[in-house]
């Protein structure tokens, strides 16, 4: 069980390790986009930082919803509309919870999975962020009907997440800046699906504790 | 990274600052908000809003004023802006005829601007938007994100800004920025990469004797590699590119730019525009008027684009209207 | 060397048949000399002749126009033009009414330009010269060569152009001229060096966390070299230097001009302007008019010179008057 | 004696001379000047050398006004003024002249020297050309004066210049370009006083043969 103290903890970690690979994800971005994945997202999570004091009270919907809010008007370039999106949607659907069981952590996913293909119109393999969170989800899914705990569930999407990752090095851009590259985009991991496997590295150590 | 700035998190707002101080006649900056708008609002007429990432300089700001734009939106460098920034700026320019967004062809902008319109329509406000994918170095799909848009795009500033000072609507005002797009094409190239201030270091890296071609404007990489050759040969083969993808005869009319980066001197601009003529010419085609400047850039890169409009007599004549801007005046 | 050019050799001549085909509604080129004239000579007026080596554009061919000059004369890059071209120059743009020659202080140019005017004279053509030395960062002697002439120049040819354009008499133009340069100044820093094309090499190498103060604008080293800084301090230091040489106070009004060199962008050049803004508020000193651009530049140089002229009713309004030119439009 | 053929082989070597140099004073010149002095010499110099044809059956003072108003029309900056100005002044006192002797030769360099002052307003110790060519041209005449040959007495003036050459490196510019770097100007030799000197070389190896 996750409630809404762990979820406010857990997003403050997302924040912290965001920090932490903002050269890395920028660096990332710099070979196959503009260079600004690290920054745009640590700018973005720092000012949900910032906002959590003022929402520490509040049900696990509106927290997600105003992360959402703010990653949308602080972070901009690509992945601002679509973080943004994926944690606003999520919200909605998690009004007035305090507290996340197994069944609620999918509905997130798959929530903020639609939104990101709504918004982005990108579809799996075309190198973007839905390359790693797509099968992490699965994996999550996969493990929770089995019977898994969470915390085996988490670590099963992690490794999916990873995978994913790997996976965006073999693949031709299509979607976002890195499509320009063309064949140039071969060899590189998607900086949008590195950020998001991060995510799930944070839901991981976060429920090893 | 040499640049003449104080703290890279401030650049935009102090650039954004050092604009309206300096041109305090053309342009105000919203309070609060990284946005510039006319110093003189005009009402009643359909309002042109346009934006990216910062970096373009004097995209966008530049091309605010009388005959072109209403309104520009500057996100951080070379990052869209946000959503509710460019709201801002749709609720500041609309005088009730409507308004026109102008996005260059990329996710972010095109996703942040859609964003902000379904937020102006929720407020009642009607708008519009154009996307320009002027950019012939990628080539368009139906299964990729498409062209970019480049520095064509103030070409959709300049004539459909003219049109909306004329008191068109906010339809006919859309149709002849979607007729400049059908008709502008554009290639880039680099000789030396751009470094965003936040970031301090370049985003690729080239070799003396290296250029990068089909560029963009963000500091990207280009499509390919190429070892640097002499001027002439570096324009007939962007022209090769650009025209093989126009339908131009002898004796039809363009308009020409030839954009600077920002780091490359105009005597270099105006040598290539020396070729970029003699090209056209040969093939008997008319240069109906051309503009050799910074115009689009990429912060400090050295290299250039060159942009071929196809005209028409409605795209001529207002092409020839006046533009009372910082960055642009016919 | 990474340059856009075909052969060394030939840049001057590229470039300004390149700016030719660019603007031909604006200016022309004498045949067989490196010499721009407006494209329609206006009779009965004060001509005005500036020029320089190449490598300053958009000087001195941007500013051939209404209200500026009437010929401009270019050397090879950053080499004073020989007196047959300056010759063949104030003939051509001769209206009946003499010639001013405005020259910026360097020994080749005096030279090079009085010798002109010592042929120009034994042909019975009127001849007048002014010479610009408006740079701060040198000190000024009666021993020596005495101060530089940089970016203030323009102020110089916008003014004495206004007044010429009206129908003033030569000494009328020229005395104008000379207040103009007796109350302006300016100061100039460079983040990097720039490559004459024929030397292939840069003037002068500056490590990463360098700056050269006090430069001119032929690449030549500065007065001295000092650890790189934020803006708003080499601001500071720039202005001190330039108010310490004027006697302005509060209520007094002023034009600023922060140029840049050519390799520094737009959004450098307004967070400079930001703070020169800040400055000059602070003291109570008027800011009538702001330019913002590469207007006098040092090929790709990284860097900007800050020029303030001190106003009065009547430079304010020659300031004012229209100039209709390839790079200043008022 | 010089003859006008030999006038004319002379010049084609400064030429030359002035073409192997053209880096080194380029160097010189971007060290405390604009980084030209190599560039704009050779320029003019090449352009003397493609007139020479047209003047092969001239007078002495016919060749050195051509090549004066050459320079003077093809160098630009500083020094095309000034080598132009002394090339014009002395051949406009040898006008007719088919060969020099030694009390010509030095009405040359009275003519030339004169001719640089008053066009350029500097004077010795200015650290101009002139500090190699009036220690040169003093040189002559006090070896011609003293009775010695030709020769010698163009080895002792390629001496002095050389020393003249010297002496700048000590001293302040206070005329032409590098007047503006003050006392950042001191340890530099002066680019025209090189090339000044450098024609000296020539005169001298002329008179060898
Ligand atoms: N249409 C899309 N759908 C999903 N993800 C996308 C899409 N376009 C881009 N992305 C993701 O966004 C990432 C880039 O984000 P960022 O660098 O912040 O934005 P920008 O490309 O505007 O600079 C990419 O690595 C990719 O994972
Ligand atoms: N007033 C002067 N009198 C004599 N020689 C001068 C004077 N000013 C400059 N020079 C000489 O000219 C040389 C520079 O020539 P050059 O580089 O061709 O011209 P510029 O300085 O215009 O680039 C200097 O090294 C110096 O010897
Ligand atoms: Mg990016
Ligand atoms: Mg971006
Ligand atoms: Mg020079
Ligand atoms: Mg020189």
């Amino acid at each position: 069980m996750i409630d809404h103290k762990k979820v406010l903890e857990i997003i403050e970690k997302i924040a912290e390790k965001i920090h932490e690979n903002r050269q890395f994800l920028t660096d990332l971005d710099a070979a196959i986009g503009d260079g600004d994945h690290g920054i745009n997202l640590d700018r973005g999570f720092q000012a949900v930082v910032e906002k959590l004091p003022t929402i520490k009270d509040k049900d696990i919907g509106s927290i997600l919803k105003t992360v959402g809010m703010t990653l949308v008007s602080t972070v901009g370039g690509a992945s601002g509309p679509l973080y943004g999106t994926a944690f606003m949607k999520a919200g909605a659907v998690m009004s007035g919870k305090m507290e996340l069981n197994g069944s609620d952590i999918l509905t997130i996913f798959e929530e903020a999975i639609k939104g990101i293909q709504v918004r982005g119109k990108a579809n799996r393999g075309e190198k973007t962020m839905l390359d790693a969170i797509e099968p992490a989800y699965e994996a999550l899914r996969r493990e929770l009907e089995k019977g898994s705990t969470l915390k085996d569930a988490l670590s099963q999407a992690e490794n999916a997440a990873k995978e994913g990752v790997e996976y965006t090095k073999t693949i031709i851009a299509t979607k976002g800046r890195a499509s320009y590259l063309g064949e140039r985009s071969i060899g590189h991991q998607d900086p949008g699906a590195t950020s998001s496997m991060l995510i799930f590295t944070v839901l991981k150590e976060s429920c090893e504790e | 990274m040499k640049k003449l700035i104080n703290k890279p998190e401030n650049v935009e707002k102090e650039m954004l600052e050092g604009i309206v101080k300096a041109h305090g006649e053309y342009v105000k900056k919203l309070p609060g908000f990284n946005v510039l708008v006319r110093a003189k609002k005009k009402e009643n007429k359909v309002a042109l809003v346009s934006g990216g990432g910062s970096g373009h300089e004097p995209a966008h700001g530049g091309f605010v004023g009388e005959g072109m734009l209403d309104g520009a939106v500057a996100g951080a460098v070379f990052t869209s802006p946000t959503p509710d920034q460019v709201f801002e700026a749709i609720k500041a320019v609309d005088g009730g005829q409507g308004v026109l967004l102008i996005i260059k062809n990329y996710t972010g902008d095109v996703m942040n601007f859609e964003m902000a319109a379904e937020m102006a329509e929720m407020e009642g406000i009607k708008v519009e938007k154009v996307i320009v994918n002027d950019d012939v170095a990628v080539e368009g799909s139906l299964y990729t994100t498409g062209r970019r848009g480049v520095a064509g795009t103030i070409f959709v500033h300049k004539i459909a800004g003219a049109l909306a000072e004329k008191g068109a609507t906010l339809e006919e005002v859309k149709a002849v920025a979607e007729k400049v797009i059908a008709n502008v094409r554009t290639m880039g190239m680099a000789l030396t990469p751009c470094t965003v201030p936040a970031a301090g270091k370049p985003g690729f890296e080239l070799s003396e004797h290296e250029m990068e071609m089909g560029i963009g404007i963000h500091g990207e990489p280009g499509t390919h590699r190429e070892a640097l050759v002499e001027a002439d040969k570096i324009v007939d083969h962007m022209m090769t590119k650009i025209l093989g993808d126009m339908d131009l005869k002898a004796k039809d009319e363009v308009a020409v730019m030839v954009n600077g980066f920002g780091g490359t001197p105009l005597m270099e601009l105006y040598i290539v525009n020396n070729h970029v003529y003699d090209v056209l010419n040969e093939k008997g085609i008319k240069i109906y008027r051309t503009f050799v400047g910074n115009y689009m850039t990429s912060i400090e890169m050295a290299g250039c684009s060159v942009t071929v409009l196809k005209l028409d007599e409605e795209t001529k004549e207002l092409l020839d209207a006046k533009a009372n801007t910082i960055a642009f005046r016919v």
